[in-house]
């Protein structure tokens, strides 16, 4: 019963194909995944953007959205009616095409990218042998997209967002990737599955996680937040820095092309939550033994999705926006290192016998280089707090 | 001719084309985009898995962007109505057409023509690595220096120069 | 399944605009663009023989590719990183207007 | 081979290292400097003494193997040094170090002051070094460079206060009078290379000194029918003149006091000055030799006939035998032939036959340059202490005296051979430095008065300073038995007396034993006797040794040395321990050496000549003997008491006084004052000449020269004038137009350097077009 259970997507999409002839069925079994990716994301879409609200009311001590619907949880399906039949309107300057392609070039490719996750026991849309760098190819592709939203639309606001995100993804870009190279090196494949496999298992009762080696849990925080800049979200939030530039680089755009920007920024939020997953937090394993067999594999996937949100939720409620110098300094001289020594710290932790002793090296390598970088940094007075000069 | 070669090929070209031909630089870096993406796919047409991934990260992701810096870097002081073409563009054409011209006559006079479809290789990633690791230890720790030499050098020739006599 | 040769013709014909744009556009940056797009129909070219060899275990064309790649992209840097150097000394991109190097 | 031997360089070379090493010293570290000398003297002293004690007790002509090295090599050439250890060096070894350590330790009291004592010991060890390197070296070359060393560090240290002009010039006047002896020296040195190919002294029988190279010197003649061997030996007797001061270049000797008293002490009495003597005893074997014309031409009948007629009659037989094959005429013309060169010369193929014979019969006859070593020694003997009869400046009376002892050093050596010459240097060297550092201690205690004639009744004042003094007075005076002078100069005339040339040495050494005695009575009665005169006239009191010493002391209130307060007190007063203690012990051996080479008990002249020590007490109340001993004691007392009569008994009062000698005979003491005016007589004529010769090269240069160069120079501009034009007209023209032709070629070859890329890229565009048709050229076909 459990393990029907455990199957019951891939048992049903496998019936679904049955239906069709044999040289359609590939393209029918794509369809399907497809179908379903963009119908459960959009329904997490909605979701997201509900809690979202009314988790910073809550933070901000109010109450958030509360008209429609018990307790206002329908107020997405309300946000998206109003999106739908707002105008679309283009600024008269504004190059079109580009204006036109800009929200679909942003959007296709996070939706790749969730093509190569695997979701639970056997239901990873695609299995690549390069899944990871599938991703992080299609990911790059997003940086082209946001450009070309804010250098089309011919305003100043929005162009200045564009090269503020862009500058600030290709810089969280190295030490997302370096950080994920941990991982990669220690299982020794690309392939997000066997990744997901090699943290099977429990050691007593804690899961076999990488998040719980030293490397992998430096790993997993500077993940976290080269994800958190990478994804534009807040205290990373520049390129939208409302009170500096309005709404950076989709200042623009309107009516259905914002929903898309707006979606197309909480999607590769899911995405790259559903990579620091699948990498570090031990994908649709459960985190104890005995919830591994009775509750579905992706179930546990979509949990542990549900806690990325909370937490990027309680970070953007919770952390003030830095500035552009800060965000650049810490990307280069802190986290950049910090995942180079990592990688150092999971090579010794490959080579080295099981024991205490790797345990011991590569925590003081780790701490010590986090103690020494960031005294540095301090040490610099780049983070001083602000001297705040009010209006008179 | 099989189709998706076919519309990948057309793609290619004309994003190629476009890139080159285009009034407006930005177009013309989004076209190259285009062309390069097509690339990528066509190299994924030839089990080049790993390799068509990397282009897409290395020049979509890279290599477009610093174009795009690069032309909104240098546009402005110039006056918009110039001729996008060089002086001497006839020449070149010739020239290009040329080449173009020599490359065909040889491929088609080439033995290739007659060559046999080989079965389609299938390359883990596991497998370039174990390459990269073994006989190619040595271009690859070179092309290492070689990047870190040229970020330098490309960060200290584009970065501003302090005040200094004009 | 598409034969070598018509990989060798797209290759050839990615080449020749390239050179042609290189050629023919006064502004630096095209040129630049040209000279990836020749690049990108040399990789095409490796590929294509490294899918069509004999010994395709060898991965040699793979790893060509591989590097030069890299090689593309520290050229890109480095080409930009000169082209902005240039504009800020000439005011302009305009290759027409480089001739400081006049014999 | 004992160890010293071996490292018989580690004594030259300890002062030598120590001297570097207090170069590199700080003006202000004082007692490093100092110890560092004196350490070092410490050592070469203690290693002369183990190399002394290992020539002792051997019987026969002593003479360890000398240790010779190639110093380098130039095509066939070579060039050897190396060092030796026999009984001359020995001694000279340890006199040397130890005379040199005790003036040391007195250097440390007597330059407490000075501004420059590390400087002042930096010279000192180089100097000690040098001297030690003349008496080790075994090489000619290796014997002259430290021998111009010791010149070198003698000019340093006579002009030690340089910014004194008369110190100064004196350090000058000795440094290029005893070049002009070294001019010979080193003449003599390459004549000697150059017909021996050696300039090691003993090299296993191929020595410069040894016996076939000796035999070959003799046997070659050169201009005025002297052998080679004399030539070489006067040339070389030039070096020794010039060093110690023998009469024709004496004049820079007693100038030379200008230096700081330890520096007189050291070089102008007991060390340098006796290198001369040194020298001629170190190539005696070379001096000593009789050339076989020279049995010809100078010997007196009866000794040269027996020689001649042997010589010749061997020679006949051996032309006869050994030409008859090469010559075909008769005999009779060939001895015609032969009969005048006989009696110039000895042709060389032949001397080199018969030198055994020819040293047996020339045993007692007496070379050239020994007869001219005897007269010069004799003369300078004599009229040095004529000089220092007038002489009023305590330091030059004695530097007189030096010249006159070294005369004896060298008539002695003249007339008896090494071992009485080294003995009157050693003895000599006690007492004189005695002498010399008895003067600097007055000097010292008087604040730098060096007038006898403002001293006086000091006798209180310096009690030991007057007893040493008064033991070195007698030394060399030569009061009898007790004193080391008596003996080595009663050897001196004891020899001369003998001598089978001439009587005249024998009566000049006479003369000057007395003037010895004479005017050392004068100097003592003047300094330590009668009453006070210092302080009289203190207007006159800045001297310059006194002035030089305020200049180069910072405050010259503290000046009085030895802890004596009372600024610029008159008072003398004792010099302290430092001073004094190697004043005892020098006037310890000024009495003690004479034992040794008594007539009775020659141990010395044994030692030095390598015989075994025998000892006699008969031999010194034979009539032989006791004769010369009886007439010097004579002399002596006859001196003694002409001085006392003259000079003790009535005292001067003032420094103004008149000498009594002056009373008597004005016009012969201002002759004597003057120093028989030599160096006027330099200044009229050398000098003189000199400055004419100079004043005739400028005109020369001014007038002849420098036409020449000025037509010369027209002649050029001459010249340039025609190529300027030609070039300006006829070359310019050419180049232009070769120079138009280039220009339009790199014109046309720039055209395609046009500084685009594009054109570039084009013309590669176009090569790979080509390259590829042609690749696929045949397969096209």
């Amino acid at each position: 019963m459990q393990e029907i259970l455990d199957q019951l997507f891939v048992l049903l999409k496998a019936w679904l194909v049955g239906f069709f002839p044999l040289p359609w069925q590939p393209l029918v079994s794509i369809l399907i995944s497809v179908a379903a990716l963009i119908l459960v994301f959009a329904l997490l879409f909605a979701v997201a953007t509900i809690l979202e609200r009314k988790g910073l009311g809550r933070i901000q001590n109010r109450y958030g959205p509360n008209r429609v619907g018990p307790c206002g949880f329908f107020q997405p399906i309300a946000d998206g009616l109003k999106m739908l039949i707002k105008e679309d309107i283009v600024p008269s300057g504004a190059d079109r095409v580009v204006h036109f392609l800009a929200p679909i070039a942003l959007v296709a490719p996070v939706l790749l990218a969730f093509s190569v996750l695997p979701y639970g026991r056997n239901m990873a849309p695609i299995d690549l042998d390069a899944g990871i760098v599938v991703f992080f190819a299609v990911g790059a592709g997003t940086e082209l997209a946001v450009f070309m939203a804010g250098w089309s639309s011919r305003n100043k606001y929005s162009l200045l967002g564009a090269m503020r995100a862009i500058a600030q993804m290709i810089s969280y870009e190295v030490p997302l990737i370096l950080s994920s190279v941990t991982v990669i090196m220690i299982v020794g494949s690309l392939r997000p599955i066997q990744i997901v496999e090699a943290q099977a298992g429990y050691q007593g009762w804690l899961p076999a996680w990488h998040v719980f080696t030293p490397w992998g849990l430096a790993g997993f925080l500077l993940f976290a937040i080269a994800a958190t800049a990478e994804s534009n979200r807040s205290p990373f939030d520049m390129p939208e820095g409302e009170s500096e530039i309005v709404a950076g680089y989709f200042v623009e755009y309107s009516g259905f092309k914002f929903a898309l920007f707006f979606m197309g920024e909480y999607f590769g939020m899911f995405a790259i939550s559903g990579l620091a997953i699948t990498l570090f937090l031990g994908g649709w394993h459960a985190p104890l033994p005995f919830l591994e067999k009775s509750i579905p594999s992706y179930v546990w996937f979509f949990v542990k999705l549900f806690g990325f949100i909370a937490m990027f939720i309680w970070l953007r409620g919770t952390l003030p926006r830095l500035r552009v110098d800060q965000l650049m300094n810490f990307a280069w001289k802190f986290v950049l290192p910090m995942t180079l020594l990592n990688i150092l710290a999971a090579g010794l932790w490959r080579f080295l016998p099981a024991g205490a002793t790797r345990w011991l090296v590569c925590l003081v390598i780790l701490l010590g280089a986090f103690l020494a970088l960031g005294r540095s940094m301090v040490a610099r007075r780049k983070w001083s707090p602000r001297k705040y000069r009010f209006a008179e | 001719m099989d189709p998706v070669f076919a519309f990948l090929a057309l793609l290619t070209t004309a994003g190629a084309v476009a890139a080159v031909s285009l009034r407006n630089l930005v177009h013309c870096a989004l076209c190259l985009v285009v062309a390069f993406a097509g690339l990528a796919a066509l190299y994924l047409q030839l089990n080049a898995q790993f390799i068509g991934f990397a282009q897409i990260l290395v020049y979509v992701g890279a290599v477009a962007i610093l174009i795009v810096f690069a032309i909104l870097l240098t546009r402005g002081s110039e006056p918009g109505n110039q001729p996008i073409l060089s002086s001497s563009w006839q020449a070149g054409l010739g020239v290009a057409v040329l080449v173009l011209g020599a490359l065909g006559v040889a491929v088609a006079s080439s033995f290739v023509r007659y060559y046999p479809v080989s079965p389609a290789p299938q390359p883990t990633v596991r497998e370039l690595g174990e390459q990269l690791m073994t006989n190619y230890v040595l271009p690859l720790e070179v092309i290492g220096l070689l990047l870190t030499a040229a970020m330098i050098g490309a960060v200290i020739i584009a970065m501003h120069e302090k005040q200094g006599p004009r | 399944m598409t034969p070598l040769h018509q990989y060798l013709f797209l290759s050839a014909l990615l080449f020749g605009v390239g050179l042609a744009g290189a050629l023919t556009r006064r502004n630096a940056i095209i040129v630049l663009i040209g000279i990836e797009l020749m690049l990108n129909a040399a990789n095409l070219n490796f590929i294509a023989f490294w899918r069509f060899s004999r010994h395709p275990e060898l991965a040699t064309g793979l790893m060509f590719v591989l590097f030069s790649i890299g090689i593309a992209a520290a050229e890109a840097a480095v080409g930009l990183a000169l082209i902005i150097a240039i504009y800020r000394h000439y005011r302009t991109a305009n290759l027409d207007q480089f001739d400081s190097m006049k014999g | 081979m004992a160890w010293i031997t071996q490292n018989l360089w580690l004594i030259p070379a300890l002062p030598l290292l120590a001297a570097g090493l207090s170069s590199l010293a700080k003006q202000r570290q004082r007692a490093f400097a100092a110890s560092l000398a004196i350490g070092s003297m410490v050592a070469a002293f203690l290693l002369s003494c183990a190399a002394f004690v290992t020539t002792l007790g051997h019987a026969g002509t002593f003479r360890e193997p000398p240790v010779n090295f190639l110093w380098f090599q130039l095509g066939e050439t070579t060039l050897q040094l190396g060092w030796v250890l026999d009984p001359l060096a020995a001694v000279m070894l340890v006199m040397v170090s130890f005379v040199g350590l005790l003036i040391f330790i007195y250097s440390v009291g007597y330059m407490a002051h000075d501004e420059n004592f590390t400087r002042f010991f930096c010279f000192l060890a180089l100097f000690a070094a040098a001297m030690l390197g003349v008496v080790i070296s075994n090489s000619l070359l290796l014997l002259f460079v430290c021998w111009e060393l010791v010149g070198f560090t003698s000019y340093m240290l006579i002009g030690f206060w340089y910014h004194k002009p008369s110190a100064a010039a004196a350090a000058k006047k000795a440094f290029i009078t005893t070049r002009i002896g070294d001019i010979g020296f080193f003449l003599g040195m390459l004549w000697l290379y150059s017909e021996t190919g050696t300039l090691l002294f003993y090299d296993g029988g191929q020595g410069c000194l040894e016996q076939s190279a000796l035999t070959k010197l003799a046997a070659q003649t050169t201009m005025l029918g002297m052998a080679a061997s004399t030539g070489i030996s006067l040339l070389i007797f030039c070096g020794a003149m010039g060093k110690s001061g023998q009469v024709p270049l004496h004049v820079w000797l007693p100038d030379a006091m200008e230096g700081p008293t330890p520096v007189s002490a050291l070089i102008h009495a007991a060390t340098m000055v006796a290198a001369g003597v040194f020298l001629v005893a170190r190539v005696y074997p070379l001096m000593e030799t009789v050339p076989a014309n020279a049995t010809v031409a100078a010997q007196t009948a009866e000794t040269l006939t027996p020689a001649l007629s042997l010589s010749e009659r061997e020679r006949e037989k051996q032309i006869s035998a050994s030409d008859e094959s090469i010559r075909v005429e008769p005999s009779a013309v060939r001895k015609i032939a032969d009969a005048p060169q006989n009696v110039l010369s000895l042709p060389a193929g032949e001397g080199r036959g018969e030198g055994e014979g020819q040293e047996h019969a020339a045993a007692h006859a007496v070379s050239t340059a020994l007869k001219l070593v005897t007269w010069i020694g004799a003369i300078t003997a004599a009229f040095a202490a004529l000089i220092a009869v007038a002489q009023t400046d305590i330091k030059r009376i004695l530097a007189y005296s030096t010249v006159s002892q070294l005369g004896y050093m060298m008539m002695g050596l003249g007339v008896g051979g090494v071992a009485v010459g080294m003995f009157h240097l050693i003895t000599h060297a006690f007492f004189k430095a005695l002498l010399f550092l008895g003067a600097g201690s007055v000097i010292h205690g008087c604040h730098d008065e060096q007038d006898i004639r403002r001293m006086g009744g000091l006798k209180p004042f310096l009690p030991v300073t007057f007893g040493t003094y008064a033991v070195g007075m007698m030394a060399l005076a030569g009061v009898p038995v007790f004193f080391a002078g008596f003996w080595s100069k009663d050897d001196i005339l004891h020899n001369a007396a003998h001598w089978p040339v001439s009587s005249g040495p024998f009566w000049l050494g006479v003369f000057g034993a007395l003037l010895t005695a004479f005017y050392m009575t004068r100097q003592v009665c003047y300094v330590f006797f009668g009453q006070r005169r210092a302080g009289i006239l203190p207007a006159r009191h800045a001297h310059d040794e006194r002035s030089s010493k305020v200049h180069s002391s910072v405050p010259s209130s503290s000046h009085p040395p030895g802890g004596q307060a009372g600024g610029l007190s008159y008072d003398p007063h004792e010099s302290p321990p430092v001073m004094t203690t190697p004043l005892v012990v020098l006037a310890v051996f000024a009495v003690v050496l004479g034992f040794f080479g008594t007539p009775a008990w020659p141990w010395f002249q044994d030692y030095i000549s390598g015989h075994p020590a025998t000892g006699d007490l008969s031999k010194l109340f034979e009539w032989e003997t006791s004769s010369i001993m009886l007439l010097s004691t004579i002399v002596v007392a006859l001196g003694l008491s002409a001085g006392w009569w003259l000079y003790g008994r009535l005292p001067s009062a003032t420094p103004e006084d008149l000498d009594p000698l002056e009373r008597m005979r004005p016009s012969v003491f201002q002759v004597l004052r003057g120093k028989f005016y030599v160096d006027e007589l330099y200044e009229a004529t050398v000098i003189r000449f000199n400055a004419w010769t100079a004043w005739l090269s400028d005109g020369l240069d001014r007038v002849l020269w420098d036409g020449v160069v000025r037509g010369v120079s027209y002649l050029v501009l001459g010249f340039s004038w025609i190529s300027r034009f030609i070039d300006e007209y006829l070359v310019n023209l050419g180049f232009d137009k070769g120079c138009d032709g280039i220009r339009g070629g790199g014109k046309l070859a720039a055209a395609w350097q046009t500084g685009q890329v594009q054109p570039y890229l084009r013309v590669i565009g176009l090569a790979l077009a080509a390259l590829v048709l042609l690749l696929s050229w045949g397969r096209v076909q």
